[in-house]
């Protein structure tokens, strides 16, 4: 009979705690919106359900030799998931409407704007007392506003793990939340003329443009930002393969077999992060909030200075493709063209916005580098 | 604190800078070199998607080409 | 001269030991049956040719630097390769005809009454001093009749190391022999007017239902034997990427790239535990045997359990399914379709075996759960 | 050694009798389950398939579509 | 302005090399010789990349916590992307016309040749004080000879890993020469009645023969050259699986998915042995040029060793595929196919100098073992 | 340093030795193991090709007859 109690002892009903239950509830929620409402189910359904593990209670899976834990090691604490993924990501984009079209890289520059802005706001809440962040914690904050999810892992895995799950859960929420932030702003910011704007159709771009595009982004990432070399150096060799045409099978393993193994190791790695005691702290409603004000600063940044440039241009853009600089590919590019398309039916900007879209990935790897180089 | 906030300030405008010079530089660069390209390959572009193709990976045309057979047998069994 | 003879010297056949020379030949076996019996072939050629590997004197291959005992250290010392395995069949794995019959589940209950008395037998065959086995390595013989591969990996390594070369090649060579040992248990204990029941066709079974039920086998998992939380948490993980039909890529890729690469990794791995000296003493004699007790009783276990039922419920099922509780998952249920022909050939009991069977692998999940809890 | 037996007749106690508490559970709860969403979305069944298909991955549909173009091309080749 | 004056030193330009900008204008340039002119690019694409992310200044990439440091440790240091390589390129590779006509092992070892006076020469450099090898590391050039890029990497990481990236390098680079390092050698050793000689079509080879074949072969190895077992167990281990007809899903993930992922990141991890300061020492010119001499030397051999055949045996052979002997696998057997046809244009020995090719691998996997044991 | 060379020409001799003794053993191992298997089995070279067909893994038959469905799906909807 006592050993009957020691039984329901090990029960989980026995052991639970309301933070672990309520994340258990949490986890159910990133599954709903992953599968019901579709919020980047690729990251989401991992994150959700190794968040689920990580709360279980009387059992080791996030914590000492639990496989979470041991998923987390071997690579996120290494870098080496998010890395293999933007070689992946790299293998898959497509630089051409960039290279038709290269001052739309001035967009994806603006747009990181809000990653900055966003780390000032973390020591501005920090130095009226409301939080208690780190100038390393207000980076990794910061980089949510880079909208690009393996960066931000990448980088919250070497500036602050602490708050990684926080940062994980924040960027890929907002970036399946893109077509309801992005909107209101940019109509705000614009217009109608100015969302009418037509572009020209992007010439073609040669094969050899492509293939020496990311050997000359790689040598220019080189020379000026070095620590920004990791992550732009894997997205470019990626890229390479995939346009060199000679190793179709590397660049196909790439983009499938490699990509989706690593993204089920990342995702419930970073399930290994949303343990009660970790997640359920004050600062995660700061870095949820930041997060947001991020994404919001980037996207206007992104559509000013789409404007600024019409100033000084004689070939007007759309300023609508500004918001697609701030990456979340290449759902921005869609909601720019959703939104051009309201003003004017005929008005096609999906190809125009994919240049500041990629640049913006650019962009925030920099943005990341100089994080890692002053912050790290 | 306000160390914290000057920090943060300095964070912000250098990495902002470098964001902006760097794309900047990308800009000029990528431009230069598709001029570059241009002017020595005029005839590039319409040829590109051909070179692809040849270069395609043998091992990768055998897996096809099965898919591919077995497809077409699976169909004209289906199809009596 | 003098060197030629060193040389000589480091030739296997002046090396090789006699256990060693019988150890190759086992492994030879193992792939003669796994190639031209059909045993188990994506297992065994990969166990038996590392068996052979292990077994070459003279050279590091399943010890110290060699690569198979590397792949050990990293996939089975860590539980990391069993896991993913199970994520791979939970990926693979229709719970479409235990939703349509959910009563089934307690067939695959009844038939973990193989592992338990098999533990039994093990630790009574110490108690009379014919062998000489820990409660631990009782309870890893038992897992034996949970006739699933993965489960049985998983609790060896982490209870009986020692003796994961033997269980292993038991497991899947009783799972293989299920065709002959299964019939005369069944044909024994039922009536033929018994194994004449027909049963009526399973309802079909909404996405929505098949969605959910992972999620609900897991909190039930957390909230009552969280020990098993890492096995069935994989293996719901894989079934709700499948099932939630929005991540069809890794879905895709866990079922084929990520789990044949670890099939292939795992197999050498449990190779690297035939050596000799840890594979040639009298407790492997001890193990096979206390196997083929575990699948028979289990097997027994089952079809009484349906016989228990009929007596209780009006809706009669054919007591035959209850043998697919067992597991050996779809090998079981095809057993028990192909002996109710022979008594009813109009009489197709394959979908209603499904059931059983995979209630078979939640049913000995639970029971590993419970070993590694009580016995680890 | 009666201990070792002792341990093992506990073991095989608990162990059994959990796993038949818990798959009768699961059984409760998988039927209420199944009523829950039956009542709430009694039509679910039988459009579950297009659901699936729709929501297919956009790059699996990309890969899919190449390797039926070229299945496709191909065996208009032949049938020249 | 101080912070501005630190930024502008932590770039890439203020702390470039003038070796590290040499390494990279070399891996630039094999990354040319790869997309441009075919130089074996599913290798060189990934090392040429490694080798310019190796030499960016000023980020740990290559050494340290760096990624491609990780991947190094990871997988070569272990031996383990060898060996997986390998493994797949035992899943590609048919033994059927080796089968069909075996004496043409014997050229396959002739070819070996290469290796061990190559070996001779390095150590007669070092006698002459023209360079510094050890007996390892000459034993680890002389491999380059081989023809076969796996087996290089293997024995080079673990004699010596100091000069692993010139060894791969040369060993790739001249393998891509084959079609011109050889023509002239082979034209020089033979008359035109010789490369006239046609050969009689090549038997058709029974599955079971080729079942049974890799396990000969690894017994064999087993008996004789144990410290060969690990390249040639995985080997033939690939092979066995391909060719049993029964695993079906793992024989196709080991030769794509996995020896895919594998070789991406055994290329990056032998870039990372491209920096600087270990390549750009006189040693690897001493490479490169005793690389070429191992080529050479080995084509001549085998070439020589078929016309030494010819005088003891009735069925004649084109001496031609003597030089396929090298392995170099598959552009040796067509380099000789295509000088056969030169002198006849009906010849064609494809087929016949498949066998000797094959051969190659096996010979330098036995004459790996040897100097893994006796210079190891 | 003659003591260096010494040892390279052991080392070689040796090697190339162990390699051609290898070799020929092979040669005739190989050639045993033909004769005995083609004695045995005289018909088995025509049917080896429908062996590994049949054996062929049901999953990787299910994956197959998944994407020729879609194929010929597809070709019949691009043929309306
Ligand atoms: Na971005
Ligand atoms: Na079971
Ligand atoms: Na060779």
């Amino acid at each position: 009979m006592s050993r009957l109690i020691e039984l329901w002892q090990t029960t989980g009903i026995m052991q639970i705690t309301l933070p672990q239950f309520s994340m258990i509830i949490i986890g159910l929620l990133l599954l709903y919106l992953a599968i019901k409402k579709g919020f980047e189910p690729l990251l989401l359904i991992p994150i959700g359900f190794g968040g689920i593990l990580s709360n279980i209670p009387g059992v080791d899976i996030a914590v000492g030799d639990g496989i979470l834990h041991q998923f987390y090691v071997m690579g996120l604490e290494t870098g080496i998931f998010p890395l293999l993924i933007f070689m992946g990501v790299g293998a898959m984009t497509d630089f051409g409407p960039l290279l038709a079209n290269p001052k739309t890289l001035l967009l994806g520059a603006a747009a990181q704007f809000g990653i900055f802005s966003t780390l000032l706001g973390a020591l501005f809440l920090t130095d009226i007392g409301l939080f208690d962040f780190t100038v390393k914690q207000a980076a990794a904050i910061g980089i949510i506003g880079g909208a690009d999810g393996p960066t931000a892992i990448y980088v919250a895995g070497i500036l602050a793990p602490e708050i990684l799950g926080a940062i994980a859960v924040a960027a890929y929420s907002y970036m399946a939340l893109v077509p309801l932030i992005q909107p209101p702003i940019m109509r705000a910011l614009t217009t109608q003329a100015e969302r009418e704007i037509s572009m020209t159709q992007l010439r073609e771009v040669s094969q050899t443009e492509k293939i020496v595009f990311p050997l000359l982004l790689l040598i220019l990432v080189a020379m000026l930002v070095p620590s920004a070399a990791p992550l732009l150096g894997m997205f470019c060799f990626g890229n390479l393969m995939k346009e060199c045409g000679v190793v179709t099978r590397l660049s196909d393993t790439a983009q499938n077999a490699l990509i989706n193994i690593v993204t089920i190791l990342l995702g419930l790695s970073v399930g290994s992060k949303l343990g009660a005691d970790q997640f359920l702290v004050s600062s995660t409603l700061g870095i949820l909030a930041l997060g947001m004000v991020a994404f919001s600063i980037g996207t206007a940044a992104g559509v000013l200075m789409a404007k600024l440039m019409n100033v000084f241009s004689v070939q007007k853009i759309n300023p609508l493709i500004g918001a697609a600089g701030v990456s979340a590919v290449p759902m921005a590019a869609r909601v720019a063209n959703k939104v051009g398309m309201e003003a004017n039916p005929n008005n096609f900007l999906l190809m125009h916005a994919m240049g500041p879209n990629v640049a913006g990935v650019i962009g925030s790897a920099v943005a990341a580098g100089v994080l890692l180089q002053f912050a790290g | 604190m306000d160390n914290l906030i000057d920090q943060g300030i300095e964070l912000a405008v250098f990495g902002m800078g470098t964001v902006f010079v760097f794309l900047a530089l990308l800009v000029f660069a990528t431009k230069a070199m598709s001029s570059l390209i241009l002017r020595f390959e005029p005839e590039m572009s319409s040829g590109s998607v051909d070179t692809v193709t040849q270069n395609s990976n043998a091992t990768d045309k055998g897996r096809l080409v099965a898919i591919i057979s077995a497809a077409i047998a699976q169909h004209r069994h289906n199809n009596k």
